[in-house]
């Protein structure tokens, strides 16, 4: 018997796979049963409806993306009334993604989608926090500490803190989030990066500068998923680049409890469910009967006591 | 092992699955100095297409080009009974250059129906198409149907020139009358196209209006529809990630009932309403 | 006539294509006229011998690499005695890079290499700073500040700060080092990622973690160099996964005042010498007379005001 | 134009320059079921060789398969008269999976020739070569070498079993004296090797003893040398990247007057001394 079953805290999910937010949405179902991945990851969601940025809004760079889209949001109660219900209809957990300007409104909008149906709240905190001059909640310990703990109260539901590659305090941050009561890391969201058309000489992004995502930023997040996973207890889910069953593996070794895909999704919408059945066979061909038997176990050896804190690569 | 299967288990109301496929290329070659036609061999199941709707292609990596993103292209044709799907394409980047490079025999994996195709309210019996370049791609299958409806259609067909006016014949086979004009002869300016539609809509009459892409021919219809109450439908094109929904990198902005309303053109599209859509 | 000369601080170079610490060498002559560059940058030395990181320091990811070479060095002695000479058949400026543990070191280190024949520093401060808790020089404002003031009364040469990626101030650190005197921003350095062969479940590389550079780095490189040359007056020379005479223009347009060529040199050795060649191709086919006309010609807009200070891409 | 040309202009005294040249495949075949030997059409230029020299082969973006670096690759043969350089390599990985989808009329990047090659001092008269797997690529060239120099040349050629042992026919049509051992017939353990060494040491002398790659037979050669005061070269390799001396990747430690010293394969290498080396 093979047992793909992992665990996020208080959350048992039938498989490790599930989708990044953003990257995934109601009409996914018209292309597989949605109800064969671990769980359903919604698009970040704000209090208020908000427009996102200008276009265009994705471009392609060597073998990945940027993106730029922002946070277009229907609203809090559009939410409510459309996108849970929808998802009502699956066993597998929703996991619904918020996001604000200030901490206030954030556990506000937290404790607003605590509702039944609702089985755990991700909280991107990628995004500026506006009495911060500008600086993502996620860019700094104290910040981070200061938002989680506010969340923290703001809900029951377990609260999945989704971290920033562009901070330097990687393991620094990941440790306030877990100080403040998050109940696991998302790592992690994309990383700040440009490109320029060099015909028109304009940004190929309307809003001048986007995320990274896809293939090349593996190496990054992967990097990051391994220092989260060292550094706190709570699990640590792998999100970045992921595309082959092999790279959901990669991600388990190095310590993630599980992954979200993303990227992918757009370039093979079959993706994760397909992950779902390689892995199975992955396992097999293994002789491994336990994605456990998988999970942190780097062959790390000693190096790992002083090198996991290392922060530049000269 | 577990039984998954590649089947979508849809929970909305009457929306159709979404298929991924490896297609067979059963021809791909020039149509003329700028276009290629594209001909794979379809399973039944990606054949049940609407016009206006459009395929999300994963073009080939090969040599120099590394395309990454799926490429947006509209169906030109569909075949059910031949199990033939056709793209008219232009080359102009990575991805289309990378489509030209394919050779029969070769796969390419296609992932659709996508979107929203163009309506033909039982209403509408004298129809109107005005397009230009690779647009006719997008109306080309418009005509099939619109036979097969047994309406009316003509088609104001617009290019550089002669030599690169693609389908005429294609749309004279479907008796369509076929109006060709070229920037080369003077024929496709604004001006003379309205002329040209206002004698239609005296002459004839006209129930409905449609188009793609151009901007020049998006405001000449907007106004024309304005005057003569003519309702219309436009294909818009946007850059795209995902083609399905998810990611709203697609979006375009409409006027409806006095405001601004952003759009996905993968999904709510690519087929809009004439009179909302804004030019760019 | 066709330009391609640029100018850092008092430094004329005839061409901006130079190479990248430690994907250069001597034998490189072999390859092609070293004269053809437009200038030389060695590897990174440091005072005493050292040995650098255990074997595999290489390995691949998805269209790029991860390294941990460290910084094997046969101490400044041997540099001076076998290196610099090397250089001086050359009329292209020499640029000496160096690094070390501490300060004081450093600028020890930065005097000692000030000699004739050498005609810019190049200072490594992405490397740690044992006397702050291991962080790099260049992961903070204030410790770049202090090592890059040191480095400042040590030489009299012009003094080139290369920026680590793997900081979330990029834009506080490079004001820092033009503020302590910096005359030119290198941007930047390798980010700090990681792969893990899941067959042995080791990680590839013998130290853990190394880092990112090629192709994949060069949208990441890119917005920290365009972020730098909107933020300080000195020049920046752009350093990211430049592999093609289109990377190199796009670094112009978004601000570089010239480009430094890494990993792409390890694919094909010739590059350099071919991109300055295509580099006049490319002026010519666009009608432009001198690369100046390139330099910092981003079409960015009023949207450049406030979005340069972006830190995260949600 | 800048008159930018590829002649790099030398500097270092007695060393010869680098070339990066596309070669055409003139064969690429498997020669048994582990083995591929690859021929290319190569200008005279690229055929300065030494045995023990590597070519930097940049392997093709083919479908699934993306190698980045270049992968070293021993020189199997080096034919200036037939304008002809061979390579005998294993499909192991991602790199040489690629190099094994090349056809005949397709070209290759190949950079070289690199590194320093095997010697062969004046006073070595008997020789003796111990060699396993694909370490054969490596050595095949000394034999040619050897025979050219007037040489007497044994080989001892290990392999798992009979089927993958190669190139015995091209040895012996060099009059080499060739001693096949294998797994599958229990020759080839360490202490056989030794008896026979021995006994050719007895029988015959050997001036200077070549290897590569096998711990087992370093260690017994480092041994027997050692006994015997029998100098050798061993050629070794460790993962690359830039193949020509600029990166450090490639280091590999080795004993020298009791000091542990790290030198490059690439450059140093990938023939080093046999008493020097450390295995791994
Ligand atoms: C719904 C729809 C239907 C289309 N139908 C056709 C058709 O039938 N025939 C045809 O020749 N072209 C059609 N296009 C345009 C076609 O998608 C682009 O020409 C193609 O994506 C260009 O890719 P490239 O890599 O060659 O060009 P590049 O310029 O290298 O592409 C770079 C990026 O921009 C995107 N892009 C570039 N131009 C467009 C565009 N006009 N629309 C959307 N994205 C673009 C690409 O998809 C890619 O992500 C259609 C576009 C849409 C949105
Ligand atoms: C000087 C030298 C000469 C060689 N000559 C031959 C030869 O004649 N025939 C032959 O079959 N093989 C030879 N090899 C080994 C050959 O280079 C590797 O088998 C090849 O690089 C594997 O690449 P891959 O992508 O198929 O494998 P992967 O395992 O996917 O390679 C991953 C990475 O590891 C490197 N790598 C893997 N194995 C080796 C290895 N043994 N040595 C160095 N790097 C490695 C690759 O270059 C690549 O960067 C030689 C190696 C060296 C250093
Ligand atoms: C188009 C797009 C939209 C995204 N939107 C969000 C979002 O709303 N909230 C969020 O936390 N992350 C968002 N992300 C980031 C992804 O969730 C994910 O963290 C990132 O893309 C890295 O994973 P990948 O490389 O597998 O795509 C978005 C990513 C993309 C590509
Ligand atoms: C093998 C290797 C060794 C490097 N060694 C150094 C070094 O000694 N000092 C330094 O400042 N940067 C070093 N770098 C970083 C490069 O100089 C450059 O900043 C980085 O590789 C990004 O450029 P690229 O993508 O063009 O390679 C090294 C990079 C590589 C790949
Ligand atoms: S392309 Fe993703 S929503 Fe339209
Ligand atoms: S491979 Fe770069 S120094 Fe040897």
């Amino acid at each position: 018997m093979l047992n793909l079953e992992t665990q996020i805290g208080s959350l048992t999910l039938k498989n490790p796979i599930m989708p990044a937010s953003g990257t995934f949405s109601e009409e996914l179902a018209q292309v597989f049963d949605l109800e064969l991945i671990g769980a359903h990851v919604t698009k970040t969601i704000t209090r208020q409806k908000r427009s996102g940025n200008p276009t265009p809004r994705v471009c392609e760079v060597r073998g990945s993306m940027l993106n730029s889209i922002g946070i277009p949001s229907k609203g809090v109660e559009a939410f409510k009334t459309h996108v849970i219900p929808f998802y009502r209809q699956y066993d597998a957990p929703l996991i619904v993604s918020i996001s604000a300007d200030t901490a206030d409104e954030f556990a506000w909008l937290c404790e607003e989608i605590s509702v039944p149906g609702v089985d755990a709240v991700e909280v991107n905190i990628s995004c500026p926090n506006i009495e911060e001059d500008g600086k993502a909640f996620a860019m700094r310990p104290s910040t981070t500490e200061a938002v989680i703990r506010k969340l923290r109260s703001a809900t029951d539901l377990p609260l999945w803190a989704k971290l920033t590659p562009n901070t330097g305090e990687t393991i620094d941050v990941a440790k306030s989030a877990e100080a403040a009561g998050a109940d696991a890391l998302v790592v992690s969201n994309t990383l700040l990066a440009m490109a320029i058309d060099i015909t028109t000489r304009r940004p190929k992004l309307g809003n001048l500068m986007g995320g990274l995502s896809g293939p090349a930023f593996k190496p990054i997040a992967l990097r990051m998923a391994y220092q989260c996973a060292k550094s706190v207890t709570i699990p640590v889910i792998g999100c970045g680049g992921i595309s082959t069953v092999e790279d959901v593996v990669e991600y388990l070794i190095a310590g993630a409890t599980a992954v979200q895909v993303g990227t992918a999704t757009f370039i093979e919408p079959q993706i994760m469910v397909r992950m779902v059945d390689q892995l199975e066979a992955y396992l097999n061909a293994q002789g491994l009967t336990d994605i456990r038997q998988l999970i942190g176990s780097v062959e790390d050896g000693e190096a790992s006591d002083g090198l996991v804190f290392m922060e530049a690569a000269p | 092992m577990n039984s998954v299967t590649a089947q979508p288990s849809l929970r909305f109301d009457g929306i159709k699955p979404i298929h991924g496929d490896e297609c067979t290329i059963k021809s791909n070659r020039p149509v003329n100095g700028e276009y290629r036609l594209m001909v794979l061999a379809a399973s039944s199941k990606l054949l049940d297409c609407e016009p206006g709707q459009f395929f999300h292609l994963l073009c080939p990596v090969t040599g120099d080009l590394h395309p990454y993103l799926r490429r947006p292209m509209s169906i030109y044709g569909y075949y059910p009974d031949a199990g033939e799907l056709h793209f008219l394409y232009k080359v102009t980047g990575e991805g289309t250059s990378a489509l030209a490079t394919l050779n029969p025999g070769d796969t390419l994996n296609v992932l659709g129906p996508l979107g929203r195709g163009f309506d033909i309210l039982p209403r509408w019996t004298n129809l109107l198409l005005v397009a230009r370049g690779v647009g006719l791609a997008t109306l080309a299958p418009l005509a099939l149907k619109a036979r097969r409806l047994n309406r009316r259609l003509t088609a104001i067909c617009s290019a550089r020139s002669e030599d690169v006016l693609m389908s005429l014949d294609y749309f004279r086979s479907l008796d369509v009358d076929v109006i060709a004009v070229t920037d080369a002869d003077g024929t496709s300016n604004v001006d003379h196209l309205r002329f040209i539609i206002e004698r239609l809509i005296r002459e004839d009459g006209i129930d409905a209006m449609y188009t793609c892409g151009s901007n020049r021919i998006l405001n000449l219809l907007q106004a024309v529809g304005k005057t003569h109450d003519i309702p219309g439908q436009i294909a818009l094109e946007q850059q795209m990630a995902c083609g399905i929904g998810m990611c709203q990198c697609c979006v375009r902005a409409f006027t409806r009932n006095g405001a601004i309303v952003n759009e996905r053109v993968c999904r709510e599209g690519p087929v809009f309403d004439l009179q909302e859509a804004i030019g760019c």
